[in-house]
């Protein structure tokens, strides 16, 4: 197997993870779509780090997880506190700020 | 396998210059030992002791900065440190005594509880809005004093991210310095619904553009086989790589980059946030974040990506009169104080990058420059606004701010001293950021940019201008706002902020030789 | 040379066959006699609450509270580990590193038991 | 030569011979194992236990598990449909595939391969098993979700709280013995722990050399496996079954097959990780009783023992109340085991550097105690010394008993029959009815578009 | 190192601020407002007695010190004849303004103490900007006086004064920005030429004039606009007449009087000598401009209805006379233009000044309002028609001098715009009339004054009207104007021997054949 097809799932795994952003409205759905892209970038640092054989890669795979889990915990804070006001965790219901 | 394994092998303890790093030592060591504070310390003690703890934690990194910046030992060029992963150079010992003045001003206004009884900040999180917990919870007198340890942690991440000599760490800095910001945008003791949804907003955006900074930086590292600056540099000198690589790969990371600064047409949180978000905290956000944010733009550019700017040049151009022309047009129609600077802050962020892409040594200086000024009127305007207030809390709107100058003179005439320098009128610090951005701008041959940048700012100029008619020159409405007197922190903090942008608009010459001391180092 | 982890592989697969083949093969092999009540969500007897669980089930904060702090913990461990693997050659600095990185993480956990974060009551 | 590459050479037919065989190990193992434990229990309660099926009542579990596969499978109406489906499946794949890196025993030949009795030797082994045990919880969590039932959804919650508590503490009292073997790989573990210590006197087992590693890990793996006393999720005077409630027929089998084979695993890897493996003590590695099949026996003989434990647990402890539990994980095992691993690395460092004739050990030593003292103090003094109630306060973590939904309201009971249109109240109150159980019902949906 | 700019400077400024903390008694600012602003005057004639315009230095009275070093930055000042004849009316205008608003009703709440600090404010703003001699240091008071002007108008202007005010800034800091950029643009070629940056002028005016025509285009284009924007050529004029016609009058002479010619004096100074070949180049887009203004200022003023907006379009016809003396490169009309500067303060000034007096009596800006005012007030009557005079050029008066030398210098150049712009001195005899007559002549009629004496339809006795004459305070403001209108219109040649050396060192400096002076030898 080819790394470029990894990479290519890793983009693909991006993208999915972009449009679920941009597309849906639930902010858990939102926010599992970001860790989605954080996991594909994951997958092409390894890859990369494969095909140049060298270790930094995976090191900076570890990085990434510890970041996604941060913001997991912080996102998570975060939406949970807006959920507990409006009930509904739909980006579309915060609509408190616009001009 | 065996390569990997011989890899781990040559292991070994890097060299640390503990003095060259001693400033984000001291922030993020305190940041801990706030934390340490707030779990053991009784309620009554912590707001004390966490205002001591970060004012004199801020003092001592300036202090070790003065010392290292002034010591003989010190390299002139510079010097990278930790295994190549932080540098210190003349931008960034600027960069780093901006962000520590500033954030001294910022937690002064988070310090205060004299314009709002117990503080800008929640007394419990926990409780949820608009019920009668929350009613109760707004009169006492107490704050989530955990804003301090946030703050003294987005101030860290700020000053790695400035250093930062290799993606990797720019990113971890990153997120160390959103992470607490998304939070402390949930904070507001009053509106609590809007902060909290400032929050979210600020939150999802924020994940979403750090998710295109990191994926840019592994498509860089697929090209270069490195993360670090320099060798990606290097790589960007030959030519048999994939070009698709380096340009996806600056592509998204500049995307992320540009979020952070708030650059049109990334700025979409920015309004909202600038709103929501407890005025103290808009006010660090603006000011710190803006200069961490150039400030990693600069480091990026000039190191990375000077080889190929070429490629890049283009796209950025457009992006600089996206965001000024957004910025300007937008705030014209903006009815609330802070959206209006918010979208300032987006013209402003346009400016920024018109000095960063000269890639000259003026055009570093100028934008470094810049960020200063801007970043003490931004401090002091939020200052401002956060005295205006209501029975509801701030009064934001502008029909609010009607005829201010017949109540309180004083906050009239030193909110309209903060807007001019935002204009850029001469004798303010906003003038001279402009003069030499754009002399930098005009130097390199970008003489387009410049004039609609002129533009721009005149058209900024008019919702500046609508401020202050409407303070001086409307009557006042008849259940119009008080404006608070302000307490001994937000004072200083206000002073400090407007006292900079007179100097730095009246006698700027020590403010530029420290910006044009030297350049990056890698 | 097969990939090493080519045994894994096999071994998930039979797994996934026969739990599989199980899940799908049970509403066959069993009798089916419809009863309205026996397809009810189980609530001890009492009529089940009218509204669905699924997605509007609301738990106790403090169970978020424990997936944060596993989180946390689970992420100290992973770099815990290679740290562990080669402690031995790493000496003094890489002691006085995972010292502090503990240590960190030791604030963060003091801050959670003293503000409550642990207290289940 | 290494166990890597002796595994590594074995042809795909050896493979698949190790795989069916670790597989039936398990399925039989599982078995056996709650006859035993039902045989055990008995004993221990003065009463028989099964004897009637087979011969001394052994193939009781089997004829249950027939019995399983012919009742009925029912899935609620409310039940998510293919998550519902699928929690089983997810739950018992991670228990098998975490059985794979265990080595069961040392060189043999199989049908004249050399070979390890082991299925695959990674140089990442334990946290294959780790990881594993981690994705059974979404086993857990899903079903529990899928079920659209109250009582599994709160059981799956205090499973999965439970699971990766202790997992935490798990994991970070394997981290010593990774320190002292220098590799994440089972076998090299094992192989470290050949020899014997104080002068013959115990073998070099990781049990004796870091206690308070292995007393961590066993407390740990009970509770990782929701085991009594640790078995809250399924205490039916709360919450009836647990998670798997809703299940039942084959789908309800394998959760339990899955429950099982996870405490054969932990039993092996506590046996690998502490107990030397399938080494016999004492005797070289050489030594006969080290050659060849003889690893299996000792190595079951080990993973008994602790299964013979979880049983005696069982038998013997009263379970504890959640709020215990959660305080023994959190407040107690992970302290000490971080504390614990900051001392063993300490002391790793001070013998090598007294190895090497480096004389700055008294320094070191200094250090040693600050630090020491400065965990001590976080871990156990200042924490314990708990701040004084704000009386305005809102408590942070809310009610964490087995509580029915925050806004339970006494329901309207749904019509069952047909009610006569003439005895229905007026129409205004027919139309106000079902708009309350939308609205309701809108409210507590999470508004995904 | 000469002080008496410095004092120039400074004395209006730190007045201002003593002013400003005095705002609790009227009086009493007031009075420091007059004194400082006389003290100033002085100061003016002992700059004026120490120039030396035979002496052949350009620029005197000069002083300099350091800035911003990193930029080559200094604070340099100094003084042409030009300059110097500006300052002098500066000094002579500020305190006239100040006696002839000292009676102003300001809107209500506003202090007067805050009206004499920002006239005072403004006073050092406009003397820097005359005074400059470094560019960055003229921009930066170019923009600075925005300010205290942007708060006169709006603060105490009249019931449109936001949206006036408004349009007065962003019109000036439009054309300040596009300034900047051409600012920037010549610091970056001296860079280039000079190998460190510079602003000092006379340093610049030796690089810039080397730079190839098309970067002097562009960079004359910028800071053309500017001053376009500030002497008001036709099609950026539109502020002025919505400034004009809202600013409270002392702030409306200040405006017309010496801001606009902010913008002819930029002319001179900096877009001819910086870049005299796109100067050249451009030169007859610039007369196309002033005729136009000329015809078009001229025509608008005769359709006016609202005096003040009447005073204003007068001046956009005024200000297109000076651009066509300044743009039709002869000595001659060089120091016409610049002449008809100062007499277009003085004039315009005082058209200003007595149309404020005029709807001080009636409180109404619309000419249909008046009628037969003379009757009741003589004095203002007669006066009124001075300035109108002076303001159509009536041989006589300082204007005709003026505007004489400036087509009797252009038509050798440009024969066609100045007949053209002839044509506006018909229309400007036509406007002043007709508006003298409308509001002077015939019987006591109109709103206002039928208003102010005892209701409408009241047959007005004009011995017994509440509309008085002029008063001491009010003559005493008028006079000096006066005099100097009719000294200059015998006998300018004072101040045109200030001007003339200057104008021909710029003219030189553009380089063109003069044919007047060819002439002359």
């Amino acid at each position: 197997m080819t790394p470029t097809y990894y990479l290519l799932l890793s983009a693909l795994l991006f993208s999915l993870g972009a449009v679920g952003v941009l597309v849906r409205r639930n902010a858990i759905v939102v926010f599992m779509c970001v860790e989605l892209m954080l996991n594909a970038v994951n997958l092409s640092l390894v890859t990369f780090a494969r095909i140049n054989g060298a270790l930094d890669g995976q090191v900076m795979a570890f990085f990434v997880m510890v970041v996604a889990a941060a913001e997991v915990v912080v996102g998570l804070t975060i939406i949970m506190a807006i959920f507990k006001t409006r009930r509904s965790a739909s980006v579309d219901d915060s609509n408190l700020l616009k001009y | 396998m065996e390569t990997l394994l011989a890899q781990t092998q040559r292991l070994q303890a890097p060299e640390i210059d503990y003095l060259a790093v001693a400033p984000i030592l001291i922030v993020l060591g305190a940041a801990c030992l706030s934390v340490l504070v707030e779990a053991f310390l009784p309620k009554a003690q912590r707001w004390a002791a966490q205002v001591v703890l970060t004012l004199l934690t801020i003092v001592l990194a300036g202090g070790a900065l003065a010392w290292y910046g002034s010591s003989d030992d010190t390299p002139d060029q510079g010097k990278v440190t930790l295994a190549g992963t932080i540098a210190v150079d003349q931008p960034v010992i600027f960069l780093w005594g901006t962000l520590l003045v500033l954030g001294f001003g910022a937690v002064l206004l988070i310090a205060d509880r004299s314009v709002e009884p117990g503080g800008a900040f929640v007394a419990d999180a926990a409780v949820r809005p608009g019920t009668i917990q929350d009613r109760a919870q707004a009169g006492r007198f107490g704050m989530q004093t955990e804003v301090f340890p946030l703050t003294l942690f987005a101030l860290g991440g700020m000053m790695v991210f400035v250093a930062a000599n290799d993606l990797l760490t720019m990113f971890i800095a990153l997120e160390v310095l959103s992470l607490p910001l998304y939070l402390m945008c949930g904070l507001a003791r009053r509106r609590r619904l809007l902060s909290q949804e400032s929050a979210v907003k600020y939150f999802l955006l924020g994940a979403f553009a750090s998710a295109f900074f990191l994926y840019g930086v592994a498509l860089l590292y697929g090209y270069s086989g490195s993360v670090k600056l320099s060798d990606i540099a290097t790589a960007t000198a030959g030519t048999d790589r994939s070009d698709t690589l380096l340009y996806a790969g600056f592509g998204l990371l500049v995307v992320g980059l540009l979020f952070k600064a708030s650059v049109g047409p990334f700025h979409a949180w920015t309004p909202d946030v600038y709103q929501g978000a407890p005025t103290p905290i808009t006010a660090f956000m603006a000011a710190c974040t803006k200069v961490a944010a150039f400030g990693g733009i600069l480091r990026v550019l000039f190191v990375a990506f000077e080889k190929s700017s070429w490629e890049w040049n283009g796209v950025l151009w457009g992006v600089a009169i996206a965001s000024m022309l957004i910025g300007a047009v937008l705030g014209l129609t903006q009815t609330d104080v802070k959206r209006m600077i918010a979208y300032s802050s987006v013209a402003h962020a346009g400016f920024l990058l018109v000095g960063s892409i000269t890639l000259t040594d003026d055009g570093l200086s100028g934008t470094m420059f810049y960020l200063m000024a801007y970043g003490f009127t931004t401090i002091a305007a939020f200052g401002v606004v956060s005295l205006v207030r209501n029975a509801d809390g701030e009064a934001t709107h502008l029909s609010q701010w009607a005829g201010l100058a017949k109540r309180s003179p004083i906050t009239a005439a030193v909110f309209t001293f903060l807007l001019l320098a935002l204009a850029g009128i001469p004798l303010t610090s906003g003038f001279i950021g402009k003069f030499v951005v754009f002399a930098a701008a005009l130097k390199s041959g970008m003489a387009p940019l410049v004039v609609i940048a002129l533009i721009a700012s005149a058209v900024a100029a008019f919702f500046y201008l609508r401020v202050i008619v409407l303070m001086y020159f409307s009557e006042p409405a008849a259940d119009g706002p008080t404006v608070s007197v302000p307490g001994a922190f937000t004072t200083v903090a206000i002073t400090m902020g407007a006292a900079i942008t007179l100097v730095l608009g009246v006698w700027p010459a020590f403010a530029l030789d420290w910006a044009g001391a030297g350049g990056f180092v890698f | 040379m097969l990939d090493p982890y080519l045994p894994l592989v096999l071994m998930f697969a039979l797994a996934g066959a026969f739990a599989l083949f199980s899940v799908t093969a049970a509403p066959y092999i069993g009798p089916r006699r419809y009863n309205r009540a026996k397809l009810d969500a189980y609530e001890c007897g009492i009529e089940p609450s009218p509204q669905p669980v699924v997605g509007g089930g609301r738990m106790p904060v403090a169970y978020y509270l424990t997936a944060m702090l596993f989180i946390l913990f689970d992420i100290e461990m992973v770099f815990l580990y290679p740290f562990a693997v080669s402690a031995d050659r790493l000496g003094l600095f890489g002691l006085v590193e995972i010292a502090l990185f503990v240590a960190t993480v030791g604030f963060a956990y003091a801050y959670v038991w003293r503000r409550g974060g642990l207290d289940w009551n | 030569m290494s166990t890597a590459q002796l595994l590594a050479d074995d042809p795909v037919w050896l493979i698949l011979v190790k795989v069916v065989g670790i597989f039936a190990f398990l399925v039989v193992m599982t078995l056996f194992m709650i006859n035993w434990e039902r045989k055990v229990v008995a004993r221990m309660q003065q009463r028989p236990g099964p004897n009637r099926v087979g011969p001394g009542g052994w193939l009781q579990s089997l004829a249950d598990g027939l019995k399983l596969a012919f009742k009925e499978d029912i899935r609620p109406v409310l039940a998510d449909k293919w998550v519902f489906f699928l929690a089983p499946v997810i739950s018992c794949i991670p228990a098998f595939v975490a059985f794979s890196v265990i080595p069961l025993g040392g060189e043999v030949s199989i049908f004249g391969e050399t070979t390890a009795l082991q299925l695959v030797d990674l140089p990442v082994g334990v946290l294959v098993v780790l990881a594993c045990s981690s994705l059974g919880v979404y086993g857990i969590v899903l079903s529990g979700w899928a079920s659209g039932s109250p009582y599994p959804l709160l059981g799956a919650l205090r499973s999965a709280a439970q699971v990766i508590s202790y997992e935490i503490a798990m994991g970070l009292s394997i981290v010593a013995v990774v320190m002292s073997s220098h590799s994440l790989s089972t076998a090299d573990i094992v192989g470290t722990q050949s020899g014997t210590i104080l002068w013959g006197a115990l073998p070099a087992w990781n049990a004796i050399l870091l206690p308070v590693s292995f007393v961590i890990y066993v407390i740990s793996m009970v509770g990782e496996t929701n085991r009594a006393p640790f078995d809250l999720p399924e205490a039916e005077s709360e919450l009836v079954g647990g998670f798997h409630t809703e299940y039942s027929s084959l789908k309800f089998a394998l959760f339990f097959l899955a429950e099982y084979v996870n405490m054969v695993t932990v039993s092996a890897l506590a046996t690998t990780l502490f107990l030397g493996g399938w080494q016999f003590p004492f005797v070289g590695v050489d030594h006969f009783l080290n050659s060849g099949w003889w690893g299996l026996l000792w190595f079951v003989i080990k993973t008994l023992g602790f299964l013979f434990l979880f049983i005696w647990l069982r038998g013997t402890l009263p379970r504890l109340r959640y709020d215990q539990f959660m305080r023994l994980g959190w407040k107690f095992l992970v302290p000490i085991a971080l504390f614990w691993f900051v001392a063993v690395a300490f002391t790793r460092y001070l013998s090598q550097e007294k190895q090497a004739g480096n004389t700055s050990t008294g320094v070191l030593l200094a250090v040693f105690g600050v630090v020491l003292a400065v965990i001590l103090l976080i871990a156990f003094l200042l924490p314990d010394k708990r701040d004084q109630r704000d009386p305005h306060a809102v408590p942070v973590t809310g009610g964490g008993f087995p509580v029915p939904p925050l806004d339970l309201q006494v329901p309207k009971s749904p019509p069952r029959r047909q009610v006569p249109v003439a005895q229905l109240p007026s129409t205004g109150e027919r139309a106000a009815a079902p708009a309350a159980v939308t609205a309701s019902a809108k409210e507590a949906g999470d508004g995904d578009a | 190192m000469s002080w008496t700019l410095i004092a120039l400077l400074l004395l209006p400024l730190a007045g201002s601020v003593v002013v400003a903390f005095l705002r609790g008694d009227d009086r009493v600012a007031k009075a420091v407002a007059l004194a400082v602003s006389l003290v100033e005057l002085v100061l003016a004639v002992l700059a004026w007695v120490g120039f030396d315009p035979s002496s052949g230095e350009r620029l005197q009275l000069t002083s300099s010190a350091e800035w911003i070093p990193a930029f080559g930055v200094r604070l340099s000042f100094g003084v042409d004849g030009i300059a110097l004849v500006m300052i002098a009316l500066i000094a002579f205008l500020v305190p006239v303004v100040i006696g002839g608003s000292w009676a102003d009703k300001l809107p209500e709440g506003r202090s007067a103490g805050g009206f004499f600090a920002l006239l005072l404010a403004m006073e050092t703003g406009m003397v820097g900007v005359f005074a400059a001699t470094d560019v960055f240091v003229f921009y930066v008071f170019f923009e600075a006086v925005l300010v205290p002007m942007y708060f006169l108008i709006g603060r105490f202007g009249g019931p449109n004064r936001q949206y006036a005010a408004m349009k007065f800034f962003l019109y000036s800091l439009l054309g300040g920005l596009i300034m900047l950029a051409s600012v920037i643009g010549v610091y970056v070629a001296a860079q280039d030429r000079l190998g460190s940056g510079t602003f000092d002028w006379a340093t610049l005016v030796a690089v810039t004039r080397e730079l190839p025509l098309s970067t002097q285009v562009w960079l004359f284009l910028g800071f053309f606009v500017a001053f376009a924007i500030k002497a008001p050529l036709v099609p950026l004029h539109t502020w002025l007449p919505d400034a004009g016609a809202e600013a409270p009058v002392g702030a409306g002479v200040l405006l017309v009087g010496i801001l606009d010619k902010i913008g002819t004096f930029g002319f001179l100074r900096y877009c001819l000598p910086l870049f005299p070949a796109a100067s050249r180049e451009l030169a007859p887009l610039v007369l196309v401009l002033a005729v136009a203004g000329i015809l078009y200022g001229s025509l608008l003023a005769v359709g006016q209805s609202d005096l003040k907006r009447f005073v204003a379009y007068t001046s956009i016809a005024h200000f297109g006379f000076i651009a066509l003396g300044i743009f039709a490169f002869s000595s001659q009309a060089g120091a016409g233009a610049v002449l008809y500067m100062v007499n277009h303060g003085i004039s315009t000034g005082m058209l200003f000044l007595v149309v404020g007096m005029v709807m001080a009596r009636g409180g109404s800006r619309l000419i249909e309002d008046y009628g037969g005012m003379a009757k009741l007030t003589p004095v203002l009557g007669g006066l009124f028609f001075v300035a109108g005079l002076s303001s159509l050029a009536l041989p006589g008066t300082n204007s005709f001098v003026s505007e004489f030398l400036v087509l009797i210098g252009s038509y050798p150049n440009q024969p066609v715009f100045t007949v053209l712009a002839a044509v506006g001195m018909v229309l400007a005899a036509l406007y002043v009339l007709w508006v003298y007559q409308r509001v002077f002549q015939g019987p006591v009629r109109g709103t206002a004054l039928i208003g102010a004496t005892g209701g409408p339809g009241a047959t007005v006795d004009p011995e017994r009207a509440d509309v008085r004459d002029l008063g001491k305070r009010e003559l005493a403001v008028l006079a000096p104007l006066v005099a100097l209108i009719l000294v200059l219109g015998f006998y300018p040649k004072p101040v045109l021997d200030v001007i003339t050396p200057s104008v021909g060192a710029t003219l030189s400096e553009v380089g063109v054949a003069d044919p007047v002076a060819q002439e002359g030898k």
